[in-house]
């Protein structure tokens, strides 16, 4: 619940950052995602890159969805404003704040149900106007809150599934963001805090949309055809009304994987996802080859991590139209009344 | 039976689309206005580009009567497909005028018709070089015939074009040469002028010639609107070009040549509204318009917007529906569909501006009742108010004027205080406080749409759930206070009628007024009339309804839609309020209106 | 003061969700039902996953009676973070058990409630293994306790956990010793049974326990739909999962072992009925099922529907709005955005189940009143009736049933006929005929949400259109003498009131019926009850209505929507319509309007 | 009007095709586009298609959304059953349709607006659920029924632009389709009928979601800032009340690009698009280098048409879902009731 606020104890043997606050005043209220869950770690990695970065926390705004995911960022940064909108529309909630104020810092929180599925009209247009924000996909190929249905991500790291794959051919957030023209794409796992809290330092900064996507397991509906803890065989094989809500209390995963290395990491269902970090030798500022790069690793079932295209220098939203470098929603009522005179002139035209 | 009309007619011009015809009518149009007699242009085009019928009436009213009469005195009949219906529709005793370069074959034949025919197409291709000339310039030689058939003062024609092709005097130049050959034509050929003729007043000075699309968008620049995002739709797309035209010329930073303001065209409705929200909740003033497709696209963001208690401020300019409908065709069908747009128990403030002079005043009304409300406030204006040529007086603009943000703290007063706790009714006018994001880390709340208690916090429990959507409720009977009251029309002069009145929204004003004036002449019984000017009533509505037995609603819908909300929210007897129902799709004329309403009371007194 | 209550009263079990109580909750329920004691139970779930609060209220009643009371009379408060809360809830006189491994510090006490500690944590970690079992058998052991306290026959429970586990015995045998585990304890340290208590009767042959969205997914099977297309959203979504689960185990062509089914999980609510849609036009039993979102982005599409005359099932699992809400409580809020859905005139016809049984049965309803009618019918279903456990007599299927199809043409009537005109009313009901794609090149036409004539042609003429939509008005006449009449209760074994009556819908039913009793026995009079079965209103209930001179209106939602309903399509005066309403989320009590009702009628006679 | 049926004038004289059809068989309504519009060469492209594969008409069902470019079904085939739905959702309605139906042949027309903007979420999702159907996106860069904002994919060619550019990076639905897992993806362009008809004949034989980006030009809107005939500039220049409505009268522009050739087509309104036309030796089926040879071209400002990718053997959805072949629409109700017995079986579980 939001509003439980967790106790703020002042330990004054935490370290400060450049504005004297410590990690905790990064933090949010209190979660209500199951445990284990990689949504969590994520969490945890945000306050972290903000406290790294010393962003004053009130200077942020938050926006997300609907989702589990979505719920997130009640769970960091309780100084910052928060916007939870409406299922798959939080990237016109975002353009449109970001539009009244440029002055903000913007993280948007989403999942892949909520980016891909119903929204993804609305994330590939905040692509197109590359608006300033930093936009997370927490992606766990599933509707969580919805209770384990496929997502359009689904079939991520199939190779290891045992059951049936998901039928569709799933929706890579990564490419499509490439293909649209996005200025900075990355993807990370949750459970590798070390290698993804840089990365959403380096998104923090970016000055237009920088996209993450971020694998992040759900420990309660690893949803596959195969396994016994889906949701689809729960509801067949028992009888309706003696069924089971129960859900495993997990460890979170945490797996680090290094600059070039490849890593098969086991998720709380058993399957496998490999992941394969890029190491310095990359190019992400080639559009080309970084699609050829990503393309050929996911042939061969490979989960290519690090960011992966970069373009500097690209014009935000702001700059593509001119705006005034002020908040529009702080400039004065005098700069914005064209006057008595002016409406006589005007006039003067429709005689 | 030629009875001499004199500043007292309809001319309505019947062309293809896409064949310029446009500038030709609207200079017609404007040359009257310019010998001072009040005038009016409707356009009846169709909903694509080029090749289909289109329809432009000119009503020309002494009296200033701004509504469609309902009859048509003068044709130009310039389409060949649309020739029999055009004829049919003169009334007894008018004319019709056509391009005798091709005689009709099988034309109708009436015998209470004048039927002048033109040589516009022959004189035009001997006259003119260019393809584009012969095509264009046989709309202003029928200009210049009707000069002289009906005594247009040549000299404001001539003025007229020197303005408009000030930077292209050759074409200027050549638009002359056609008003002259038409002239002379008429001239030689037709007794003129006419019986039906104009002769100059001086009734139309402090006036202007606008639509309601640009006074509303005029109207927003000058209410602060900053942000603007919308999706193209007809008949819409001109309020947001308006506004977007009028901001590049006035609101470029004088300092930095940089803009103050912020157009976003959005991929579709659901992310304007989305974008509209957003940054209302960052403390811009920002505000989109659609038509009713839109509206359906836009009634989650709605509710999200109501329960969450965001201001937003959105034109609906209506069009004739269900669904797609007739795009670009008139109606007041949206009113139900607005007031309680989105699932749930969902309820918003509506507007209903009458035409382009509310159109701007509304404006600032809108957004100031939306920030000082928290909540969606949605104008109800249409395709004739928004897109029709008005005349109206300058609108006149009180500079001391402040937009009136409602409840926010900024910085010191949170500073000041212990806690901040988003949906409190402190007041107790319903209306809680809000705070902008950025402005102190005390302000921090949580915005969702989902169950929340006063404090701001997520709940799911009952009594906390009840506590608010309870107060949201009291918050609309705080509405009904602050929303604009309605206009009462009574003519103390005469007797008045006790047991019938009108009531009416929008764009009925102008027809019922002449309606009620013709009524009274006839000898039909002097009419109260209120108008009403926001949802939700005003409590001089229920005032004014008690007094009679009756009172005819006047609407322009199938459904009766205004007199849904007056049964409902303000619990009267159906019984009481009588439906009179335009939905053709036509701005509603006062023909109809007196018809109507006579027939009905006929009925009633047998009843 | 402890009075015996045999086989009538209610347990409400308090967890965490995530710590598989649901299990044991069922268990219990069915355990009940299986001893033949009518029993209903009802899930209060977040809208979270795991660790919040949930609850299971279980109903004993051997009266029958389905609804909630309104009361507690035995609360097992196993979460900490809600037992004050709890122990609060329960009625005086009442008793609470708890899991005395944490004694709970701080806890409020009540002289007049019994408190039960029994150490199920302590217990359970000393028997079982595992850490998944230490929990679960936590919620098996206090269903042990109840077994001892309430006198629930073991063979029974015995037998239920055979069956459950029959896969799997050592799962079965795990169960069987925390049942015993709870069953001991409970024996040794309080008096067993409690003065509240259970003894077999037999009144629950012949029944089920189902909830709604599984009758209703399955009264779509049998309703011959073979297409559905959706995007979860509780409520909603285990209609749809059960409609998967029957049409896998139920039509799969025996021949060629392929699916007679197809169901899409759409990308969105927009997309989801638009499929809907398309596969209507083609010709196929086609629906969905949302909640209140779903339904607000569903409104562009169908108003499309309602003018191109398309048929469409769509399942409303009504939940808690505005905007997202209470997901996971109940409500009848969405009755005015169903009826009214899209912008512009549309109405749509609407159906109200009260129960599981109306789920199934009026599955075929509407998809025969969708094709009859060739409109979208939308089914008012809300999370009551379509997440709890109800008690139902078992369903009857009558194996003659035949789909009606309504008018459509197949190819050798188009062959036989000139020319097809798709929207003529040739049979004078306002209900035109169409044909399906690929049957026939004489019956193509096409399909618009633009302008049309009766012919099926573009238009964008006044007369052309008005002449459709005032058909598409006859229409709804039509549909109020198709749909499904009020179901009127009298008790004409005692004198009747004659002044007020009650008029309901859907899941008010249960908690209206038992008012009704008390009512009568407590001596508050024999009040007549109509519940309406569907919109737009048979004729018997304005004839219902004009019989009283107030009639109370009972529904669950705070702007009482059906009365507005009432009023405006009744003509009916608002005076007459008296509002009970009921929104908080939990499902309408029988106390509740016990009360209210009581109120209102000392009100009345004051007045 | 579409009610305006042409007069059926037989023409002895025409050829005929398999099932005894002549290509006026294939006509439908009066077009009411602009003289010369791009869209209406497309028109005839698709009756010479349908008529060169002898396609029963009636046995077409036509879907569309809302444009100039979606009126355009009822100007062919008025044999077929059409469905002009609402703007930016054909998609789903071509979904459900062939769910309902698969043993119709389903060609689903839409513009850019339509597709990319408003509809981009849906016709993503119909791509990835592979629909069985022939889709086509007229893109003329503008909306033209609303008299010619900017679309998603403006700014196409805009090399030979004079004025300012579109100020967001366009959405080019090939690379888009290609990414998201299209089976079928092609490109032609309106004056090249030569080049289009085997293209269209191609994707109506699909198995499986065929896309065809048809360049087709606005002779109306072409609304360069530059231009003098834009919206916009008439807009500012001209008082409020004279403005023009006048459209020129063009002839369609027609063109052939031969295997392999590149060439600089002129615009109605003077700007130039280059085409560059893959020849026989592209290799359609190789994702990836049919990416970077998308990519490169267009980096040098070229567009390139042809058949630009293929996956053959996919599965379309009703494979994926196990459907039966027969239509459901058809199916009897006999082998849809499963009877009372089977319902009694199941309520025992329920008790
Ligand atoms: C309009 C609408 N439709 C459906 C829902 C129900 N819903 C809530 S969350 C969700 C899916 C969330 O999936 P994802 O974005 O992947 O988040 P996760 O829970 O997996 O983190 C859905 C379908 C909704 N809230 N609103
Ligand atoms: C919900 C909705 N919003 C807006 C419109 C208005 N509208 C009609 S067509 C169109 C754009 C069409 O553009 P495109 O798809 O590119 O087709 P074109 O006319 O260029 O062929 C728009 C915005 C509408 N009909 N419905
Ligand atoms: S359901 Fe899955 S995504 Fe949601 S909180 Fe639990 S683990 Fe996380
Ligand atoms: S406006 Fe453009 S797209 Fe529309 S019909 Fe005319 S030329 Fe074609
Ligand atoms: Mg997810
Ligand atoms: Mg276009």
């Amino acid at each position: 619940m939001s509003f439980l606020k967790k106790p703020k104890i002042s330990h004054p043997g935490l370290p400060t950052n450049d504005i004297g606050l410590t990690v905790r005043d990064y933090e949010g209220a209190m979660s209500t995602l199951c445990a284990g869950c990689g949504h969590d770690s994520i969490s945890s990695a945000i306050m972290q890159a903000y406290f790294e970065l010393s962003v004053e926390p009130h200077r942020v705004a938050k926006v997300s969805g609907i989702g589990c995911s979505s719920k997130t960022p009640t769970y960091f940064l309780g100084g910052a404003h928060g916007f939870n909108s409406v299922h798959g529309r939080m990237p016109s909630i975002a353009t449109g704040a970001n539009a009244a104020n440029r002055e903000l810092n913007y993280i948007g929180v989403s999942g892949d149900g909520d980016s891909l599925s119903i929204g993804l009209g609305q994330f590939g247009h905040a692509i197109r106007r590359n608006i300033n924000m930093m936009y997370l996909i927490e992606n766990n190929g599933v509707y969580g809150l919805t209770k384990g249905q496929f997502s359009a991500s689904a079939d991520r790291g199939s190779t290891a599934k045992k059951g049936e794959a998901n039928p569709y051919s799933p929706i890579d957030p990564v490419l499509l963001a490439i293909s649209l023209g996005c200025t900075f794409v990355g993807r990370g796992f949750s459970g590798d805090k070390e290698h993804l809290v840089p990365m959403l330092k380096s998104a923090i900064r970016h000055n237009g949309f920088a996209l993450l996507d971020i694998i992040s397991p759900c420990v309660t509906f690893n949803d596959h055809e195969g396994s016994t803890k889906s949701y689809a065989h729960t509801r067949a094989n028992l009888r309706e009304t003696v069924y089971a809500d129960f859900t495993e209390h997990h460890e979170e995963i945490v797996a680090q994987v290094e600059p070039g290395e490849y890593k098969n990491i086991m998720m709380h269902d058993g399957s496998r996802v490999g992941f394969k970090r890029v190491d310095e030798s990359y190019d992400p500022t080639n559009r080309i080859s970084a699609i050829s790069y990503i393309e050929e690793h996911r042939a061969k079932g490979e989960v290519v991590t690090g960011l992966l295209y970069l373009e500097e220098g690209s014009s935000e939203m702001h700059s593509v139209l001119g705006s005034n470098k002020q908040a529009m929603a702080t400039l004065p009522y005098s700069k914005l009344n064209p006057g008595t005179e002016t409406l006589a002139r005007i006039q003067k035209r429709w005689r | 039976m030629t009875t001499t009309k004199l500043n007292d007619f309809v001319i309505k011009l019947a062309n293809v689309n896409g064949t310029g015809s446009a500038s030709a009518n609207g200079m017609l149009m404007k040359s009257i206005f310019r010998m001072g007699i009040p005038v009016t242009g409707k356009n009846f085009f169709p909903s694509n580009i080029q090749g289909l019928p289109t329809w432009y009436e000119i009503r020309v009213s002494k009296d200033g009567y701004l509504c469609r009469s309902g009859k048509v005195d003068f044709m130009v009949a310039m389409n060949a497909e649309t020739y029999n219906a055009d004829l049919a529709e003169v009334d007894p005793g008018g004319y019709l005028m056509y391009d005798s370069t091709w005689p009709r074959k099988d034309m109708l034949e009436r015998s209470d018709v004048t039927v002048l025919g033109i040589p516009l197409s022959a004189m035009c291709n001997e006259a003119f070089e260019s393809a584009r000339a012969k095509v264009l310039m046989k709309n202003v030689a029928y200009v210049g015939a009707l000069v002289a058939l009906l005594d247009i003062d040549m000299a404001v024609i001539e003025n007229l074009l020197k303005e408009t092709f000030a930077a292209k005097p050759h074409l200027a130049d050549a638009n002359m040469q056609a008003i002259k050959m038409g002239f002379d034509y008429a001239t030689e050929h037709f007794e003129c002028p006419l019986p039906l003729k104009l002769s100059p007043l001086d009734s139309t000075s402090g006036h202007v010639i606008v639509d309601g699309n640009t006074t509303a968008g005029l109207g927003a620049v000058y209410a602060g609107a900053t942000v603007t995002s919308w999706y193209p739709i007809t008949p819409s797309t001109s309020l947001i070009d308006a506004f977007s035209l009028f901001c590049q010329q006035l609101r470029k930073d004088p300092e930095t040549d940089e803009n103050n303001y912020c157009v976003i065209q959005a991929e579709d409705e659901l992310s304007a509204i989305g974008m509209v929200l957003g940054a209302n909740w960052n403390g811009a003033r920002a505000f989109t318009a659609t038509s009713g497709p839109g509206l359906s696209l836009m009634s989650e963001f709605l509710g999200l917007a109501y329960y969450a208690e965001i201001p937003a401020v959105l034109y609906d300019v209506q069009r004739v529906s269900p669904s797609t409908g007739m795009p670009t065709r008139t109606q007041q069908c949206d009113i139900v569909s607005a007031a309680y747009a989105s699932h749930g128990d969902t309820k918003h403030v509506l507007l209903f501006p009458s035409d382009p002079t509310d159109c701007f005043h509304m404006s600032q009304i809108a957004f100031d009742l939306a920030e000082r409300l928290q909540t969606p406030v949605i104008v109800l204006t249409d395709l004739d108010i928004g897109m029709n040529d008005w005349m109206i007086p300058e609108i006149e603009w009180d500079n001391t004027y402040q937009p009136d943000r409602g409840k926010v703290y900024d910085a010191q007063q949170l500073k000041d205080m212990d806690a901040f706790y988003r949906y409190l009714d402190v007041d107790g006018d319903a209306i809680p406080w809000r705070t902008l994001p950025g402005v102190d880390p005390k302000g921090a709340y949580f915005v969702r749409g989902s169950g929340h208690n006063k404090f701001g916090g997520y709940t799911e429990k009952s009594d906390e759930y009840k506590d608010v959507v309870d107060r949201l409720r009291r918050k609309f009977d705080t509405a009904a206070t602050l929303v604009p009251a309605p206009i009462l029309n009574i003519d103390e002069s005469k007797p008045r009628e006790k047991s019938y009145a009108l009531l009416s929204i929008g764009s009925c004003d102008g027809a019922i007024r002449e309606a009620r004036d013709r009524m009274q002449q006839d000898g039909h019984g002097n009419l109260d009339y209120m108008r009403v000017q926001a949802f939700p009533f005003h409590k001089d509505v229920a005032d004014f309804i008690e007094q009679y037995d009756q009172v005819f609603v006047i609407e322009q819908n199938r459904d009766a839609q205004l007199r849904q909300l007056l049964t409902v929210e303000l619990e009267i007897d159906p019984s009481c309020l009588i439906p009179l129902l335009s939905y053709d799709g036509m701005p509603v004329s006062s023909n109809f209106i007196v018809e109507g309403v006579s027939k009905l009371m006929k009925k009633g007194h047998a009843a």
